[in-house]
């Protein structure tokens, strides 16, 4: 099971950089107190630190980006049409919109909330962008490996739809407050489900640190495969904390025009569009660590390789949904959240639990 | 507003096991996969371009040497975008100065492409063009004079229309092109006042004056008589008609 | 919610004819003898409309009124209703004739519901005022607009 | 909350043209609605008193754009009930064909509409797809994809050739086949099935009260189709049935329409098995004669009537036209009330928004 080697990587890395290059080149300008303190073991945790940061971003984002495009050609040939087309395999299209946002003037509509108007993209935007870090790739690639990884991944998912709430009420449209009451109430709806879902996880795997939920599938079994149902619910939980097709209430575009994001123009709308993806890769990165065995897979390929390529499948399962069902009523959503999935969730705890009792894994 | 019982029950057994969602999943993976393995039907307009039928109606096209200037495509357009403007004939072998002639103007912009002026044109004149991507910079561009308008066109662009007179409906008759069955001018003798202006009017000299005889001043009264093979029924006669003594009868 | 066919109990159209004759004197309501296939047409005065159309409506189950014109004679302005029966497959024809100064007649609105934007419309076209209708009001053209653009005085060009 | 009035205004995904529905909300329910119509006012009753009887035919098409060749149809019959002129039989078959041609091209324009307003724009992409088709029909018949100027007073403008015919039954076999595709993606959808069923009950006696004519009305189970009841040209000798669901709700107009276009297919196959041979064409009077004229026929959205005034002049004294969109907005409110905000774009897709002929 080969994987690269993230922290030892960024280790040697800014011992490199800090003690042969910057501190050699102030011992030889004679500063020695700086060089000394540019040497220190402090500074070097924080520069490594920082490196992985960025490196973690870069892939997020990169993967984001590829995203886009799998969406958005995969959409199109379901649909019978071409999808993206500049660049190769149009590829590009994506670069070309964000530059067109770049270009756009934003407009921040008169007598509206400035200060939260202007707070709601900083902080829907950089929660999610927090989720990647809480996401491991393989065993060695991730940016923080904490014992409670699963609960800290679930708390950043719950902060955005407080998010558009404030974000619907301070644009001051009628259309973006109705789409920040529909995204508080849609998340009374899902959460519960997919918590349990979670906790059947737990349950067989015994802890809340990815890498032992992965290591724990690696010796048995997928989880996907004894706890199908709480797969089926948590896919469906993922997709509506996602706000993806059945279940993109709060941005719903035939009755509310954009939803919430309606008053939002210019780079802040283009990085907001981005940001949906970025909850829509983090939702089908949690999916494959719970419930498709994580990196696991056999050694040939890295684990990275691995993890990105069932992500990848998962999100195509995703389009596939868009492309084939229309969106549903808020009370709708409301009685499947209740009445379909609370239950087939706390059917799937007891199966976890009968599962732990016998002794089976 | 109730939830009608009936959907329901009867939902659940209509959709039946295969219903719920799997059907339109499975077709939409169909879909994906044939527009994936061969090309989408998205046909891509600025390289590939639809084939179009020569019965198509772009715009307007004039075939500029058998425009006899009669006016009748200006009268009929219901947009009211052509008119007649003098312009010198085309260059001949053997004539230095071309002489003025009229033609009719175009205003593309406004044109909505019903194709009347090809099918009341008598000499097949104007025809529909394939022709519908007149795009330009300014509005002035969309107006084409004569010489912009030319397309000599394929037989498929002419617009002929063959019908039966009402009376003869049921009698079994061959439908006749419509110039056959066409109104001619009629004269009132007493309000013509033999000024000629008809004759000059006439693009195709179907009229002729003839003397009937003399005034008591001792001139010679003039009266107009029609070829009706040569006319073509294109009114320009009844119009410069000073005392409108004449119009037009209607073959029934 | 069973099929609902509305083919109670249909009238050929002499019964029509000669039920409305029956009905109303010659100076109220008077039938035109053109006709053709499921067509009757008749003029009515202006105050006993209302009359024939409640008396359609209910004796001889007209349902739908189809459409209210107005129209500009020049000499006077004419309503034309026309209204259909689906049990009978007939339709009526009625044509009012109003004064030109003061065109009023009432509104047929509270049997028909649908005559009512037409009504509407023909109040924004001619200026035709229908008594008692729900909310007469114009419907196509602003409400602080002036002028009737269709009565013949309008020249087609503007104001 | 408290109540508000939201613009569901001229320019939202919903309308499909320009129109508003203000509606009072509390909360997700709508409690008032009211539609305001007139941004597309072009003056077309008074431009028509300005044109010749053969000038308007181009003119009438552009009323209801989507479909458009029914609307030059009603003004032909309407005009030759005025000049009491026959037309040849062959004429009526074609006139017939093209009229359901056009009605399944309304029907699959309208399909494509519902699509995107209930959030799926896969069935966008299909039903444009096969509207394509019947648009190559047209375009090889009559020259144009759109707006027509196919008929003229007294028949149509030109004959159909064979290689047409076979391509028009070729047209409609495969058009069979990817229904089937349609009633696969939406009726076997239970997403589609619980975002219609159940929405705007419109009761049989309100339908008919409030003039709504057409799939609306059928879908409240009255039996009531202007080619049936009041038959026009050839419907008489073809065989054909009305299409009625019983239950009032946006579901049944929904499947009242998606019928019909398979009804359609029927009438056409029929009609081109009893089509005659002979002109298709009448020389038409050129001035009409003093007196009115009256046509009805059944527009892919409800009834549609033209009614004419001749003077005796070359030009009409008086054109009414009767749009059935016109009176099935006026009933929009009976509908919209009481549904959630969510529900309107789909109650309001149920019933084909055309907006020229609404506006005239």
């Amino acid at each position: 099971m080969t994987s690269i080697d993230l922290w030892g990587g960024m280790d040697a890395l800014t011992n490199w950089l800090m003690d042969d290059v910057l501190g050699a080149l102030f011992n030889w300008l004679g500063l020695h107190g700086l060089a000394d303190f540019l040497m220190s073991d402090t500074l070097g945790t924080v520069i490594m630190l920082l490196l992985i940061g960025i490196f973690v971003f870069i892939v997020g984002f990169l993967v984001d980006i590829t995203m886009i495009w799998q969406e958005r050609k995969m959409l199109g040939r379901l649909m019978d049409r071409r999808g993206t087309m500049v660049g190769p395999l149009g590829y590009f299209q994506n670069i070309a919109d964000g530059l067109k946002t770049f270009l756009k003037e934003t407009i921040i509509p008169e007598n509206a909330d400035e200060g939260v108007f202007n707070l709601v993209p900083v902080l829907y935007i950089g929660t999610s962008v927090l989720l990647l870090g809480t996401l491991p790739l393989s065993t060695q690639w991730y940016m923080s490996n904490s014992e409670l990884g699963v609960l800290l991944t679930f708390a950043i998912f719950c902060i955005a739809p407080f998010v558009i709430l404030l974000g619907g009420w301070a644009s001051n449209n009628k259309y973006t407050l109705i789409g920040g009451m529909r995204a508080a109430a849609q998340i009374i709806s899902y959460e519960i489900p997919l918590f349990l879902a979670v906790v059947s996880v737990i349950i067989l795997t015994g802890s809340m640190n990815y890498g032992d939920i992965v290591a724990w599938q690696q010796a048995n079994v997928w989880l996907g495969i004894p706890l199908i149902i709480g797969f089926i619910v948590f896919f469906i939980g993922i997709i509506a904390e996602a706000e993806r097709v059945p279940f993109d209430l709060p941005e719903a575009e035939a009755e509310l025009v954009e939803g919430w994001g309606t008053e939002y123009g210019g780079f802040r709308f283009g990085l907001m569009m981005l940001t949906d993806y970025f909850r829509g890769y983090a939702g089908c990165a949690v999916v494959v660590l719970l419930f498709l065995g994580g990196w696991d897979g056999p050694g040939f390929i890295p684990e990275e390789i691995w993890f990105l390529l069932k992500a990848f499948i998962v999100f195509a399962v995703m389009i596939w949904v868009r492309g084939a069902l229309p969106r549903v009523r808020t009370d709708q959503i409301l009685s499947i959240g209740w009445k379909r999935l609370l239950p087939l969730a706390a059917i799937n705890v007891f199966i976890a639990i009968a599962l732990k009792a016998l002794g089976v894994f | 507003m109730a939830e009608a019982i009936r959907s329901n029950k009867q939902r659940s057994k209509e959709l039946g096991l295969t219903g719920f969602i799997l059907k339109p999943l499975a077709l939409t993976l169909k879909q994906t996969l044939k527009s994936t393995v061969h090309k989408p039907t998205t046909v891509l307009y600025p390289w590939e371009k639809l084939v179009l039928p020569d019965v198509y109606r772009g715009r307007p096209g004039l075939r500029f040497d058998k425009c006899i200037g009669c006016g009748v495509c200006m009268r009929i357009c219901p947009n009211r975008c052509i008119d007649m403007m003098e312009v010198d004939d085309l260059p001949k072998e053997g004539v230095e100065t071309p002489k003025k002639v009229k033609r009719p103007r175009v205003n593309v912009g406004r044109c909505m492409m019903c194709g009347y002026c090809a099918e009341y044109c008598p000499t097949d004149a104007m025809i529909v063009t394939p022709e519908y991507e007149l795009a330009s910079f300014t509005r002035g561009a969309l107006i084409y004079d004569p010489y912009q308008l030319q397309y000599d066109g394929v037989p498929g662009n002419e617009v002929h229309i063959l019908e039966v007179l009402p009376a003869e409906l049921h009698t079994g008759a061959a439908p006749r092109p419509a110039l056959e069955n066409k109104d001619l001018p009629s004269l009132e003798d007493s309000k013509c006042i033999g000024c000629t202006k008809c004759a000059k009017a006439c693009p195709v000299d179907a009229v002729e004056m003839k003397e009937m005889g003399v005034n008591e001043k001792g001139r010679p009264i003039k009266r107009p008589v029609f070829d009706n093979d040569k006319c073509v029924s294109c009114e320009n006669c009844v119009e410069v008609c000073p005392k409108s003594a004449l119009c037009m009868k209607e073959v029934q | 919610m069973t099929e609902v066919t509305y083919l109670t109990d249909a009238f050929t159209i002499d019964q029509v004819k000669e039920k409305i004759t029956s009905e109303f004197s010659s100076d109220e309501v008077k039938i035109l003898d053109k006709n053709k296939p499921r067509r009757i047409y008749c003029t009515a005065d202006k105050d006993s409309i209302l009359k024939l159309c409640t008396f359609l409506k209910d004796a001889l189950n007209f349902e739908h009124c189809s459409c209210v014109s107005g129209v500009d004679r020049i000499d006077c302005f004419q309503v034309v209703y026309h209204i259909t029966s689906y049990a009978n497959r007939i339709t009526i024809e009625i044509v009012v004739d109003l004064p030109h100064d003061n065109p009023e007649v009432d509104s047929i609105t509270p049997l028909w519901g649908g005559a009512n934007w037409h009504e509407r419309e023909a109040y924004d076209m001619f200026g035709i005022i229908f008594k008692n209708h729900p909310k007469l009001a114009r419907i196509l053209l602003d409400e602080d607009v002036q002028f009737f653009p269709m009565r013949k005085d309008f020249k087609s060009g503007g104001l | 909350m408290a109540k508000m009035w939201i613009n569901m205004g001229p320019q939202h995904p919903m309308t499909h043209g320009l129109w508003n529905l203000r509606i009072e909300v509390d909360g997700e329910t709508v409690t008032n609605s009211e539609p305001v119509i007139g941004y597309l006012h072009r003056g077309w009753e008074k431009m028509v008193e300005d044109r010749t009887y053969p000038q308007i035919i181009p003119m009438a098409d552009r009323l209801c754009y989507g479909s458009s060749y029914t609307w030059s149809h009603v003004y032909c019959l309407a005009v030759e009930d005025l000049m009491e002129l026959e037309v040849p039989e062959r004429a009526k078959y074609i006139r017939v064909i093209a009229d359901e041609l056009q009605r399944i091209a309304s029907h699959l324009m309208w399909l494509a509409a519902i699509g995107p307003d209930l959030g799926n724009l896969t069935i966008f992409l299909y039903a444009m797809r096969e509207r394509e088709l019947f648009m190559d029909l047209f375009q090889s018949l009559c020259g144009a994809r759109m707006t027509y100027n196919y008929t003229r007073i007294g028949g149509v403008r030109n004959d159909t050739t064979p290689e047409w015919e076979r391509d028009l039954v070729r047209t409609l076999d495969f058009f069979e086949k990817r229904m089937v595709e349609y009633e696969d993606l939406v009726d076997r959808n239970v997403v589609f099935r619980m975002r219609m069923e159940g929405l705007a009950p419109l009761s049989a006696a309100d339908a008919i009260n409030l003039g709504v004519t057409g799939p609306s009305l059928r879908g409240s189970g009255v039996d009531f189709d202007v080619r049936q009841d009041d038959p026009y040209e050839v419907y008489e000798n073809l065989d054909w049935h009305p299409c009625v669901q019983p239950d009032c709700d946006v579901y049944a107009r929904y499947r009242v329409r998606m019928d019909e276009m398979r009804m359609s297919v029927q009438i056409i196959r029929d009609a081109l098995k009893k089509m005659p041979k002979g002109p298709v064409r009448v020389k038409p009077p050129r001035y009409a004669p003093e007196g009115t004229g009256m046509a009805r026929m059944e527009d892919p959205r409800g009834e549609s009537l033209m009614y004419v005034i001749g003077d005796g002049t070359e030009k009409p004294f008086r054109l009414k036209v009767r749009s059935p969109f016109f009176v099935t907005l006026s009933a929009a409110p009976v509908m919209v009330n009481g549904c959630k905000v969510a529900d309107v774009p789909s109650i309001m897709g149920m019933i084909d928004v055309c907006m020229g002929e609404t506006d005239r």
